[in-house]
Parts: C-alpha cells; structure tokens; sequence
C-alpha cells in the first residue's frame, strides 16, 4: 500500500497529538461525562490508524510494536479485573467501588469517582484501543503479524 | 437592549451560513461532473458550517462551551479541504476526466 | 432563538435528505463519497444544534468526535 | 532548542486538555492531565517537529496571525463567487486543469498553501507532485487569478521562504 501523499501526511501529523488528548480525556471523564473507557480508547485507536494510512504499516510498527500492543492488551484486563478483586478484598461485592479504602480519601463517592475515572476506565480504554489497533492491522494489506 | 442585538448578530451569522449549507446542497444536485461538485462540496460547506457556529458562539457568550465550539470550526477549516482534496485525488488518479464546456 | 434553532435543524435535515439523493444514485463511487461526507458535515452542525435546544453541553463532544471520525471515513474510503 | 519545544508542545496539550476537561477544583484531574499530557507528549514529538523547520518559529506563527484575515474574506469571496455560479440559471461553469509549478520548499508551506487553493475562488487542488501543483478550476478567470500568484507570494512570506 502506498503512503499518502504530502498534504494528508502533514495535517494528520500535526493532528495527531490533539486527537490524542482528546481520547484521553474522554477516558479520563467517564464517570462525569458522555463516552468513557470505550470511546476513549476508540478515538486512540483512530489516532494510530491515522498514522498507519498516512505513514505506512511499517512505520506504524516501529512506533506501536506488536509486543507493546499485546502487553497494553493485558495490562488493561489486568488493571480492569484487578479493582474489581481488590473490592470483593476489602468486602464488598465484584466491581463494588464504594469497599476500598483508598489513603487519604474518605469519602464513599469521592472513591468510586475516582476509582471508576482513573482506573476502571483506563484499564478499558487502554485495552479497547490496543484490541482495535490489533484488529485492523490484522485486516491491512500488508498488516498481518506473524503470532 | 444588548441581549437584544447580541441575538440579532447570532441570527443573521447562522441564516447566513444556513443559506450557504443550502447553495452546497443545490450546487451538489446541479452541477454537472464529480470535480465542480468538489467546488460546491469543499467550500460552501466549509464556511456554512463555519459561520452557523460562530453565530452559535456569539450567541452563547464567552465560557467553556464557546472554546469547545471554536475547536470545532477549526477542525473543521483544516479537515474539511483536506478531505476535499483526499477524494479528489482518488478520483484524478482512478483516471476520472473532467467535464468540460463544448 | 430557540425557533431558530429548531428551523435550522429542520433545514439540516432537508439538505441532508437531498444529498442522499446523490448518494443513492451516484453516478459512481466519488459521487457518493462526497454526499456522505457532506452528510457527515451536516449531521456535526445538526449535533451541535441539539445540544442548544436541550441545553446539553455534553453533545459537543460527541460533534466532536463525529468530526473526526468523518475525516477518518473519508481518508479511508479514498484510499480502497 | 530541543528542550525548548518539547516544552512548548506539552505547553500547548495541557492548556488543550484544561480547556476541554473545564476541572481546576481538586488535584484528581488536573494529576491525570498531566500524566496524559506527559505521555502524549513523548509519544508525539518526533511527529510534531520534523528536521525541516528554519527560521524563527514565533516569527511565523505572528506572520501566520496576519495572513489568516486576508484568507478569511478570500473565504467568503470564494462562496459568494459559487453561490452566483451555481444559482445563475445559465450556470456560467469552464472547468479545466491547470499546472503550475511552486518555490515553496517545506511540507507545512505546501500543505497550507495547498488547503488555501481549495477553500479561494474556484480552485480545488487535486494533486502535489513534489513541487507542481495540479488544480481544477471552475472558470478561467479563477485560473488566472491563481496564476498570477498572490497567495503563492504571501504564503512564502509567512513561512519565511520568499528570498
């Protein structure tokens, strides 16, 4: 597959930073906002796919090595699950935020905001976004990893 | 009294940019090849979209919502050529010939 | 203001319409990239417009993100 | 110097994330923005800033300031111009193709010069090919309202490129 040519390459390369901004504060303001961990990780996969169509797949590669993806991939399972076992831990039910006890905030509601916006929702973005990268690679000419 | 004028601005910006919203949808029925469609398409759509927001902004006054709307009009000023300019060269390079005036 | 508004949006959807005409019967490929890429436009303003009418600033993020999931679309279909 | 633009990009992101995110009170998302910012920042800057740039970069964005009125009212030339063509009844269209070749040398010159064409007076830039531009004109006065080159000259000014 050809590169695109100059005008597409410059203005998604300096479009890229912001989209990814955006995708993280998408992530960031789940629990107070629209979106969440899900579109978040959506809108940082489409920064990537950006990136792939405009520079190429070899290039995605360099910058998002498969072997960072597949560590982002568990690593968001991992920190998803992990809260959710770190509640049932302290008592309370799979997932029940309100049970942690977090140093220095005591507030019920203040915790499950911030457990939800900072954790919960991290660990989807970033799985969300390291499974559609993978997925459309898959399915690019010339994209196909070897595992 | 300035309410009153603030609105009259706001209005005038948005049926302004609602009238050429409009003339892009009517060049894009009308005219006749792929590539001056691109001109009606790439343009009108562009500043329409444009002006109704900003009369959007006048409307809302200056705080957070008005910056997230300004962002917006200049994604839009940068995407929208570029996204012109994407299909057109698609179609130049699929061999698509212009039409041209007897 | 608010009618104006609700005109607005009513005329978006008009054009909106009228464009799909274009993109039903081409003729062709680019034809219809094209409307569904003014579609796309319309339908960000027409967003934005929502979120005035029912004083929900929220939909400005998904305008957002509309916006630039039409740019992806149209990269991307110019490119197969 | 590299420690300097690094700065101003993670400058630049914060402010972008503190106007999106509209949080100040508390240290929670203010922390997160950070973070992000610091991420984002790394994770781009070799994107952002490529080994082209010459001239004083405050210069031309001050530059760039001043070319954005002249381009906006060309802007609404350029619609006024359309709305005319396409509502006349005769509908008084002559495409063609056009060539010209640019001095201009950097991608973001190009590219800026580039978008400009397609959004001014029945011009829609179709193709770069390293440094000919390929234009499709509505009518022939538009073409040679391009060729003559006023915006090729101003945009060469911004960027620094005109001697």
């Amino acid at each position: 597959m050809k590169e695109e040519d100059v005008i597409i390459r410059t203005v998604i390369r300096l479009m890229i930073p912001f989209i990814q901004i955006f995708g993280l504060y998408v992530i960031f303001h789940g629990g107070s906002g629209p979106g969440g961990g899900f579109q978040g990780g959506v809108i940082l996969a489409a920064s990537m796919i950006l990136y792939v169509m405009a520079f190429g797949v070899t290039e995605g590669r360099r910058k998002l090595t498969e072997k960072t993806n597949m560590i982002m991939r568990s690593t968001g399972v991992l920190i998803f699950s992990g809260i959710g076992l770190l509640a049932i831990i302290f008592g309370g039910k799979y997932l029940d935020y309100g049970a942690v006890p977090l140093p220095f905030v005591h507030d019920v509601v203040k915790v499950r905001e911030l457990l939800i916006d900072g954790g919960v929702e991290v660990g989807i973005g970033i799985t969300v976004m390291a499974v559609m990268v993978t997925i459309f690679l898959e399915f690019y000419p010339g994209g196909t990893s070897d595992d | 009294m300035l309410i009153t004028v603030i609105n009259v601005i706001s209005a005038v910006f948005i049926i302004v940019g609602l009238f050429f919203i409009v003339v892009g949808t009517i060049g894009l029925l009308r005219l006749p090849d792929f590539y001056s469609r691109m001109h009606a398409t790439g343009k009108c759509d562009t500043l329409g979209v444009g002006l109704t927001i900003i009369g959007l902004i006048i409307y809302n006054g200056f705080n957070f919502i008005s910056v997230k709307l300004l962002f917006l009009v200049v994604f839009i000023f940068v995407a929208n050529p570029v996204a012109t300019h994407a299909i057109a060269r698609a179609a130049y390079k699929v061999g698509l010939q212009p039409w041209r005036r007897q | 203001m608010e009618d104006l508004f609700l005109l607005a949006g009513l005329l978006l959807i008009l054009t909106s319409f009228l464009s799909l005409y274009r993109a039903i019967h081409g003729p062709g490929i680019f034809n219809r990239i094209i409307a569904v890429n003014v579609i796309g436009t319309k339908t960000i303003l027409l967003l934005v417009l929502i979120g005035f009418i029912y004083g929900r600033p929220h939909f400005l993020d998904i305008a957002l993100v509309y916006a630039l999931l039409n740019f992806i679309m149209t990269i991307a279909a110019t490119k197969y | 110097m590299k420690f300097t633009k690094f700065l101003a990009l993670f400058i630049l992101l914060f402010s972008f994330w503190l106007l999106l995110s509209t949080k100040f009170e508390g240290w929670f998302h203010l922390f997160f923005g950070l973070l992000s910012t610091a991420l984002v920042t790394l994770f781009t800057y070799d994107m952002v800033f490529v080994s082209e740039d010459r001239g004083n970069n405050i210069k031309k964005l001050f530059r760039f300031a001043l070319y954005l009125p002249w381009i906006l009212y060309q802007i609404i030339l350029a619609n006024v111009d359309v709305a005319k063509r396409v509502l006349d009844p005769k509908m008084p269209i002559d495409p063609r193709m056009i060539t010209f070749r640019s001095v201009l040398k950097t991608d973001l010159s190009k590219t800026t010069l580039a978008n400009s064409i397609t959004l001014t007076p029945g011009t829609v830039t179709i193709d770069i090919d390293e440094d000919t531009f390929l234009i499709h004109a509505i009518a022939k006065e538009s073409a040679d309202d391009l060729l003559e080159g006023t915006m090729e000259r101003k945009v060469a000014h911004v960027f620094m490129e005109d001697e």
